[in-house]
């Protein structure tokens, strides 16, 4: 019998070493994967590069992941706190101890999209010409320019979900989805956590990610 | 100057007033999401946003308030009738395959070339954040522009040249500022409406490379806002 | 008010002129636009491309298409016939009256929405090396060859579904989806023929293909 | 010969017997498709069809038919417990990102290196179709084909030079045919399983290429089917 359910939250978490690549999921809240983020804030696992979309979700869920200087590069679109001050990851962005990666918000998704569906490559017209692009191959199609962008894959991939079955299939409520199904793809071992799981699958036609895509399922309280 | 600028409101409430029946609008954060409070009461406007959603509605109430529902901005909104949701992908293959109708920005700098600054104001010790913005840049079929026309300490956001990296090159077509709607021509910029009571050598002053103004152009006047 | 219902076939097939370049989406007869491709049969536009699956569910919808001689080329994974007597497109394609494009499946299908994501050419490892690639740019990313594809975008788009409703939103019924999103997002006008054409919205997380990919809705006959 | 070969249904059934709990697996038109039927029946494998589905159930019986359900061979089906419904080019994702353990294909003829022809017999008066079959071929973490050994006029299908355009190159990993179960490895074919009673030069003689035999080959029994 499939079934991607675990136990808990370390099962959930297995593997994860020194120099994993982990893509977190989430937008304004919806689709965050808050216990498996919390939960990666408490291994030991260092020199590890995160892929969300910004970094204050994970920073507020999870401060020593950059006060103990466990990661060692950001892939996001966004890497501004809220407040006035600075904090860890600003200052260490600062200092140079943390690499960035900033990419537009519309490339990240369509490179981690890429990853899954075995593209290698794309062109782009995002932020050609911008001090985002440089550097990058520059090409003309039909009279227009574009810029050459690459697949951006990881080794996992945390993601918040409303529902979840044994066989990974995977629902979202609301604006939950965002960077779920090209985050699945695009990663090796996609790890979900869902307030509700079930024995029973969710119908055909309710899945938002399809199994294939999924490794592992944890349900979390539905209070999280 | 003679007058009093508009305030935020009031600039996107002019802006709004050029979103059309049946239009795809996407809103970026700050001023322009204002403007859905303004569109048109009678036309039908589907407000596009990148975490994936077309439809969005106006902000939830306290009583409507639902954590898996947010707008790029991260507010909690509602949806409006004939709404959808998808992921960020099917959003942002949205605005780069050309779908999205138009988007109002916030701004830091446009040039008479309509190349457009909005994304790095240089701070220091505050990271980067570009979010969906270069995308609807190079994407959307037209590129609006909501800002103030000048910074605090005067100088102009009109200038003829970006000091601040820019976010996307000869993207922006209008721009609406507390003083005039100028739009971006072949010519450079070009005024289409003067606030009232704002002379035009006044509001050349205030911008930082040459103004045209259009053959009709206009007064502009919003409502106390 | 946003209305994007169109009172009959006439109306739906509108602006269909000579050279036009049409996507039929279907596969298997699920999805299959069937009162919109024999509507086709009875107009006068010549000299078309079409884009589709199969040639041969179009050729037996509209087998004038053929006969008359007003397809130009087709664009397919399949042009081949169920019997084993030609067909009148088998022997267009034998005399050269009828031109081949043969594309992969997937590739085809990927053409499409990169067409409508913005994408203008992306690169793939299928097909490489073979026929149907033949004089393409290769190219090498991470030790593997890849061969460079470009996007499919047609002018039209007749798309077979369950229901839509009159913002253009459209959802499926089991099989029925397959090249519909990419189809209505790679065409310029995305034209649906729906058994349940609705005032009422579909809920927001049953849409297949989101409105603003589509721009005209016909109700059809639930017995087509 | 001395020995019948297996028939399709046996062919099919010993393929099936190399499907695992929890693969994806996609079958091709033909013979592939009949692997479905034997299947470990204690093992939960999900069938994929690329037209959008993942949970393949067994074809519809004619009071289950719905003819909004086919599969990638436009047989009517029904779908297992944890099946999902997706558009093609998200199942082609699937295909071409390496989602897919195993695709089991029809074949022409394959060669010692694994490439394999299986598109376009180059029937004259036929157009040509090639479907899903270069994506899976490239796509799938492993290809096996399923094929007769040899064709009607005794020429054979494992040989040393495709004479049918190809589908793909060094893909396949093993091929089952009425006389044998044959790998595809650096040395070239080697034979793990030949048909009871079927002496080695015989399937030599059958086959177009030097052929190895494994070590630990085995002999190839099935079921009467």
């Amino acid at each position: 019998m499939i079934d991607k359910r675990v136990a808990n939250v370390e099962e959930a978490l297995a593997g994860i070493t020194d120099g994993a690549s982990i893509m977190l999921c989430g937008f304004g809240g919806t689709g965050t994967p808050f216990v498996l983020t919390t939960a990666l804030g408490k291994i030991s696992a260092r020199n590890l590069t995160l892929v969300s979309n910004s970094v204050r979700h994970t920073e507020d869920c999870a401060p020593s992941l950059f006060e103990d200087k466990r990661v060692a590069k950001v892939i996001v679109s966004a890497a501004r706190s809220r407040g006035r001050e600075p904090t860890t990851s600003e200052r260490q962005l600062e200092d140079g101890t943390l690499q960035l990666e900033l990419v537009p918000q519309g490339t990240f998704a369509e490179r981690m999209r890429a990853a899954g569906a075995g593209i290698p490559a794309f062109y782009t017209p995002t932020a050609l010409g911008t001090k985002l692009t440089e550097g990058k191959e520059v090409r003309e199609f039909n009279g227009r320019q574009y810029v050459l962008e690459t697949a951006l894959g990881a080794d996992f991939a945390f993601i918040g979900a409303d529902r979840a079955d044994r066989w990974g299939n995977v629902s979202f409520r609301g604006t939950q989805e965002n960077f779920g199904p090209s985050m699945a793809m695009g990663s090796c071992i996609a790890i979900i956590e869902a307030k509700h799981v079930t024995d029973e699958p969710i119908p055909p036609r309710e899945v938002d990610i399809p199994g294939i895509f999924v490794q592992r399922v944890l349900q979390v309280p539905t209070e999280s | 100057m003679s007058v009093t600028p508009l305030n935020r409101n009031q600039i996107a409430w002019r802006a709004a007033q050029d979103l059309k029946e049946g239009q795809y609008v996407n809103l970026g954060l700050g001023m322009p999401v204002l403007c859905a409070n303004y569109a048109p009461a009678d036309q039908e406007i589907m407000f596009h946003s990148e975490n994936g959603i077309v439809g969005v509605g106006p902000v939830a109430t306290s009583e409507q308030e639902d954590s898996d529902f947010v707008d790029a901005g991260s507010q909690f909104i509602t949806l409006n009738s004939g709404a959808s949701l998808s992921d960020s992908t099917h959003a942002f293959a949205m605005i780069r395959g050309g779908h999205i109708d138009v988007t109002l920005l916030g701004g830091f700098e446009v040039n008479p070339e309509g190349d457009l600054a909005n994304w790095d104001a240089m701070v220091p010790n505050k990271g980067p954040l570009v979010g969906g913005a270069m995308d609807l840049a190079s994407g959307a079929k037209s590129v609006r522009v909501v800002m103030a026309h000048s910074n605090r300490d005067g100088t102009p956001r009109l200038v003829e040249k970006c000091r601040y990296p820019e976010t996307g090159f000869g993207c922006v077509n209008r721009v609406y500022t507390g003083l005039a709607v100028v739009d971006i021509t072949p010519d450079g910029f070009v005024a289409v409406e003067v606030l009232d009571g704002l002379s035009r050598e006044e509001l050349q002053a205030q911008t930082g490379a040459p103004l045209f103004f259009a053959d009709d152009c206009g007064v502009l006047t919003t409502p106390d806002l």
